[in-house]
């Protein structure tokens, strides 16, 4: 199983990722996806800019991908992260694990997502409705909080 | 008797340095290459040459346990000796997914 | 947040589902799914035969959604199960969680499949690939511990 | 005087039984409406009378712990009072998802 890590400005498809994933096999039995979406922020976000480490992004994320697949015995796994301007409703992050069963799929996918939070090098900056510049958005104690219970 | 050999000229070794989001921002510059003292072990020395090179430096790392580094594209830690990374990223923590 | 809940023999797109969950807002940050498929054993499975209990799987689904629902704070929540002759590689159930954030979507998609598991009324029998018909496929244990999780 | 007055026939009621999967092919239908006594409380209570009437419900219910049983399509319990249910099916632990 050779985990699919792309790093992109362009939208992604789930569905065409799914059907990639699925296609010609029936061993499949659960396939978790986490898509993570542009929020608006009530209105007052016009985009959210993404920086990122090019070279870095796709090794770090391959390395999370490697230890997902150690730890779970998977059939297929995805990751898309895009960069540049991503307006609110836009998709930003996706993350697709395919299993005999569900258990592993949704640790997988659910892990994946923690450690892409903390580990992965993006940044986000916000874009006001306002026209104005916002700041860099501040990291979680959650998230690294939620990256930390893999380890218990 | 020939006079004593001139001590040597501390070692340097080129190092490319890539900044990312507001620790970019502050030093003012997406990357730089610099010679860098081959004695500096490890990152935090790294971070302290850094700061006595100019304001900038000193803005990007006024809060030194905030700023994360990478070192030839692997997360690293104040103490990570450098090694011989070829390229040190330093950046605020990671906000993606 | 009305749950969509549809009980069919017909399949189902993941992507209409959540098109049409996320159609003119954005306000939602994380979409969880899971799909689960027919696996064909390694060959030895010809379909899958679902039988259910009309009326009560609906209600049925819904009291798990709703419990779900009152459990996080979610912007929707969408399930599908299938029933009739299944065959492998086709899909058999849908679950989709969209809310703000990317931990209750996760557990809110998990807990449903958890208990969709346990508690619909649904029932697999195996058609083999060498035309007999096998035997009612038998409730897991490890299904009720899954499910029994969230009272912890 | 008058003879004594009949003892009243035990009240019945009728009731919708519904059977699936292996309990329906071994109960041999997958519907039926019974007038079932109205003093049975509980579904164990059901189920013991329902053995008595054949050997296909004997056999449905050989391994009583194993089949589930839900009033008005709400999962029950064996100890759990029949109510005034109309529709009682029983069934084998569920295999969906």
């Amino acid at each position: 199983m050779t985990p699919l890590i792309r790093i992109q400005r362009e939208d992604f498809s789930l569905q065409d990722e799914i059907d990639a994933l699925a296609a010609g096999r029936a061993d499949i039995g659960a396939v978790v996806s986490f898509i993570g979406l542009c929020r608006d922020e009530a209105g007052t976000l016009a985009a959210l800019e993404l920086e990122h480490y090019p070279g870095m992004a796709e090794a770090e994320i391959g390395r999370v991908a490697a230890e997902a697949a150690a730890r779970w015995p998977l059939i297929g796994l995805v990751a898309i992260h895009r960069y540049g301007l991503i307006r609110p409703g836009e998709q930003i992050v996706l993350v697709l694990a395919a299993s005999v069963h569900r258990r592993a799929a949704f640790e997988a996918a659910d892990f994946m997502m923690d450690y892409l939070k903390t580990r992965a090098p993006f940044w986000k900056r916000e874009h006001r409705a306002d026209g104005t510049l916002g700041g860099w958005v501040e990291a979680k104690a959650d998230d690294d909080d939620a990256a930390e219970r893999w380890n218990r | 008797m020939n006079a004593a050999a001139p001590i040597p000229a501390t070692g340097t070794r080129p190092v490319r340095l890539v900044y990312f989001a507001w620790v970019r921002e502050r030093v003012g510059m997406a990357d730089e290459t610099l010679d860098v003292p081959a004695d500096l072990a490890t990152v935090a020395d790294l971070v302290r040459w850094l700061k006595a090179r100019g304001e900038n430096y000193q803005a990007a790392f006024a809060n030194e346990a905030v700023v994360r580094a990478a070192l030839d594209q692997v997360h690293a830690k104040p103490d990570s000796p450098l090694g011989n990374a070829r390229e040190i990223a330093f950046f605020p923590p990671m906000t993606g997914g």
